[in-house]
């Protein structure tokens, strides 16, 4: 990985000579970013993958909307519980200081700001922070929303991890979004194959980019990069 | 007043009337209550308002009940799983209506409902599709918006262990919302592993006290399959 | 004790031949109307002398607002635990099957309608049902309402136990009362010495004397009494 | 965050500042945190806005706190005791302020400041002199009164036992007001009689989470004195 190092407040770190983050590289990139302590909710999907990058003396305590403080990683054979299991329903295990509370007790938790960290996908983001990714817009669609809204509503700081571009190449990261809302201004980070982003008032400030300048990110997406 | 046990399942949802609001605990399968859904298929029971997290999964639990035409109504998070295709061909042949309600506030409703609290504001989808037609406030800065109890004529839940008293313990994450189901329904079912003496559940232990239960039946021996992701 | 026992729906039984109820025969004959099975909130002070006649196998659960059901009687000697008390700071006993919970959870119970019935002290009580009994009206009092309020607005029925004059002679059974108000309309029935009494829309029934004729009543109270 | 085990309570109160408002917990003597109060004086906080059920008894905890002219304003459901002549007289000498809100009312505004709730609509009080100057709204043919959240900058609690990572469990009624208060502050301080490691306390009994306890110390062994009726 070639790095161009540069100083605090000299403008974004372009990581050049290798292309956009893995998958799994975003996923240890947002792990680096979350302080050790930190208790942690992370999103359905992609965001789960996260676990695996944290360091294990951290101290970093995961949350799981459906009841758990101290979730452990996933389970498999005789460790499979069908009374322990994830927000996404999988089962999963549970470390030791693990606490059980009911619903309404975890999402008063979430929605009463003792969250740290959530880390949730997106169809889109936008310039501002508003974050679409409970329902696609498609007037077909099942609208399912999950505990979407309660995490970008809670936690502390709300972080997305995404790919930058859709199959088709379309930006993900908007200046308005087109699908309807999750949450307004809520977002503090992106986190993308390409890049992070912090978005705000006056438009996005990139804090790295991975296989891309920020000139080359400028002419791809619609919304002002302020480096 | 008094909690009661059961001989089977279909004595304890014998009353069930046409037209109920049914809130169903568990989050999936975990805290499904599949005795007393299978119970409330056989007494026959229709035109019913669901109140649960998920929309049914698979052919069994409350995806059988909304199989068999009973549900009118669901009022749910997330309807939309991998395996909801009971609930998916009901919707989209329009024979089911859905509210959708974000999570947390699906639980802060029921446990309104169960505190005698009239409304609250809540942040939670403000500015939202979800917020549509809801009176906003803001509070501090921030938008808020006003939400309603839910209660419901029925609570059917499953807990882990209860005493003849009905004091109610569960198990791990299978305790999502049975809890609050059990302090917002006019009549509370449980079906629970085991019914011990009053006594020999610990006073500091108990999560839902009998005070919130009417009914207790012991649930058959059920080997739970568990779904994949989402 | 010489009753005059009427049928159901002749009037009020006149228990004559006898004074008004001693506070002890007041607890007892308020005992005797709560119904097997029921859960029970017993009010600091005299409300609290009914657990005493409440038959040990009638399954009736008392609870206490400071987080518990299922307590037992006063506790003496080693059985006192400075952790366990009940709503008057007296320490008090466990009894099989009891349960603990905080204060949000122990007054979401009574808020929500859960228990079955309460018995409260009362300054005054108004022949539509008005409680008071937080406060004297008196400008010098320090204000201290603790759980008066919850309790006349959440249980399901709200008796009140009460003599049925101040020391003075005045009766505390009033068209309207002249304290500040606990709750409206809240109380179904009124047990005091001379009587038990259910305040209504129309005037005040009467249920039974003790000591007194109706008619004796009636002259000693300014309210509406309806046979 | 995570917690932090402090050597003595004078370390874990120590940057508590003036005007701070200061959620206390207990219910008369049981579940009060002496030693933090204790400590409290020691560290010499002033004008302080004090939240919790009483007012004080005798001389020892809240009482000493309000003695030691520590207290701008107290917001309680019951300061009037057989027992709070400390309060009594400032209260009297017009030396302190007084917010009385029911016992039920006050708990349920803190677990709202807790949980995220901007307000909520609650049937007690209604038509009374402690709803005067409060919104009001009739919902189902019923007057409820708009309460608003109580939050502390600081929470000081006792709690039985804790484990390294601030889970807590209480003991009998000394459970009160703790666990709404420990989600209600900005920074939580917890006294515990024990300190046991991760994993010794069963999950299922946890009642506060670690997540809203930031410092735990030690209790000093006391023999808590059982006060009289009222």
């Amino acid at each position: 990985m070639t790095a161009t190092h540069a100083a605090p407040g000299a403008g974004p770190v372009e990581h050049l000579g290798r292309g956009p983050l893995t998958t799994d590289e975003l996923a240890a990139r947002i792990a680096r970013d979350i302080a050790p302590g930190s208790y942690v909710n992370l999103g359905i999907g992609q965001p789960t993958r996260i676990a695996e990058h944290l360091p294990p003396d951290a101290g970093i305590v995961l949350h799981t909307e459906n009841g758990m403080l101290g979730m452990g990683p996933a389970a498999d054979g005789d460790a499979i519980d069908p009374d322990l299991t994830n927000a996404g329903k999988v089962p999963v295990t549970e470390l030791p200081g693990a606490a059980y509370f009911h619903h309404a007790d975890s999402f008063a938790m979430m929605r009463g700001g003792h969250l740290d960290v959530c880390v949730l996908g997106a169809f889109e983001v936008s310039a501002h922070g508003d974050l679409a990714n409970w329902h696609t817009g498609d007037p077909d669609a099942i609208p399912a929303v999950g505990g979407a809204m309660d995490l970008a509503v809670g936690a502390r700081e709300v972080l997305v991890m995404m790919r930058l571009f859709t199959r088709d190449g379309a930006p993900k990261l908007v200046p308005v979004c087109t699908c309807p809302l999750t949450g307004s201004g809520c977002v503090s980070r992106v986190y993308t194959d390409y890049g992070v982003f912090v978005p705000g008032p006056d438009g996005v400030r990139v804090l790295e980019t991975y296989g891309a300048t920020v000139e080359e990110l400028r002419e791809l997406l619609a919304v002002d990069l302020i480096r | 007043m008094i909690t009661t046990i059961a001989a089977t399942a279909d004595e304890a949802v014998a009353d069930v009337e046409d037209g109920s609001t049914v809130l169903v605990g568990g989050f999936g399968l975990a805290g499904m209550p599949f005795d007393l859904i299978d119970a409330l298929i056989r007494q026959g029971a229709g035109e019913l308002t669901v109140v649960s997290n998920n929309a049914g999964n698979g052919d069994a639990g409350l995806a059988a009940l909304l199989k068999a035409g009973r549900v009118r109504k669901v009022i749910c998070s997330f309807p939309r799983q991998s395996d909801s295709y009971v609930f998916d061909g009901l919707y989209r042949s329009g024979r089911i209506e859905l509210e959708v309600v974000p999570q947390g506030t699906l639980a802060e409703r029921i446990r309104a409902g169960g505190a005698g609290i009239g409304a609250f504001y809540c942040p939670v989808g403000a500015g939202t599709l979800l917020a549509e037609g809801k009176e906003t406030r803001e509070i501090d800065g921030r938008a808020h918006v006003l939400e309603y109890p839910v209660k419901g004529d029925v609570a059917l839940i499953a807990a882990h262990r209860a005493d003849t008293l009905g004091n109610l313990v569960y198990r791990r994450t299978a305790r999502n919302f049975g809890p609050v189901m059990a302090t917002a329904a006019t009549t509370v079912v449980a079906q629970v592993t085991d019914i011990v003496a009053a006594g020999e559940i610990d006073p500091e232990t108990v999560v839902t006290p009998g005070i919130h239960v009417d009914r207790l039946v012991r649930a058959e021996a059920r080997r739970l399959t568990v779904q994949g992701a989402r």
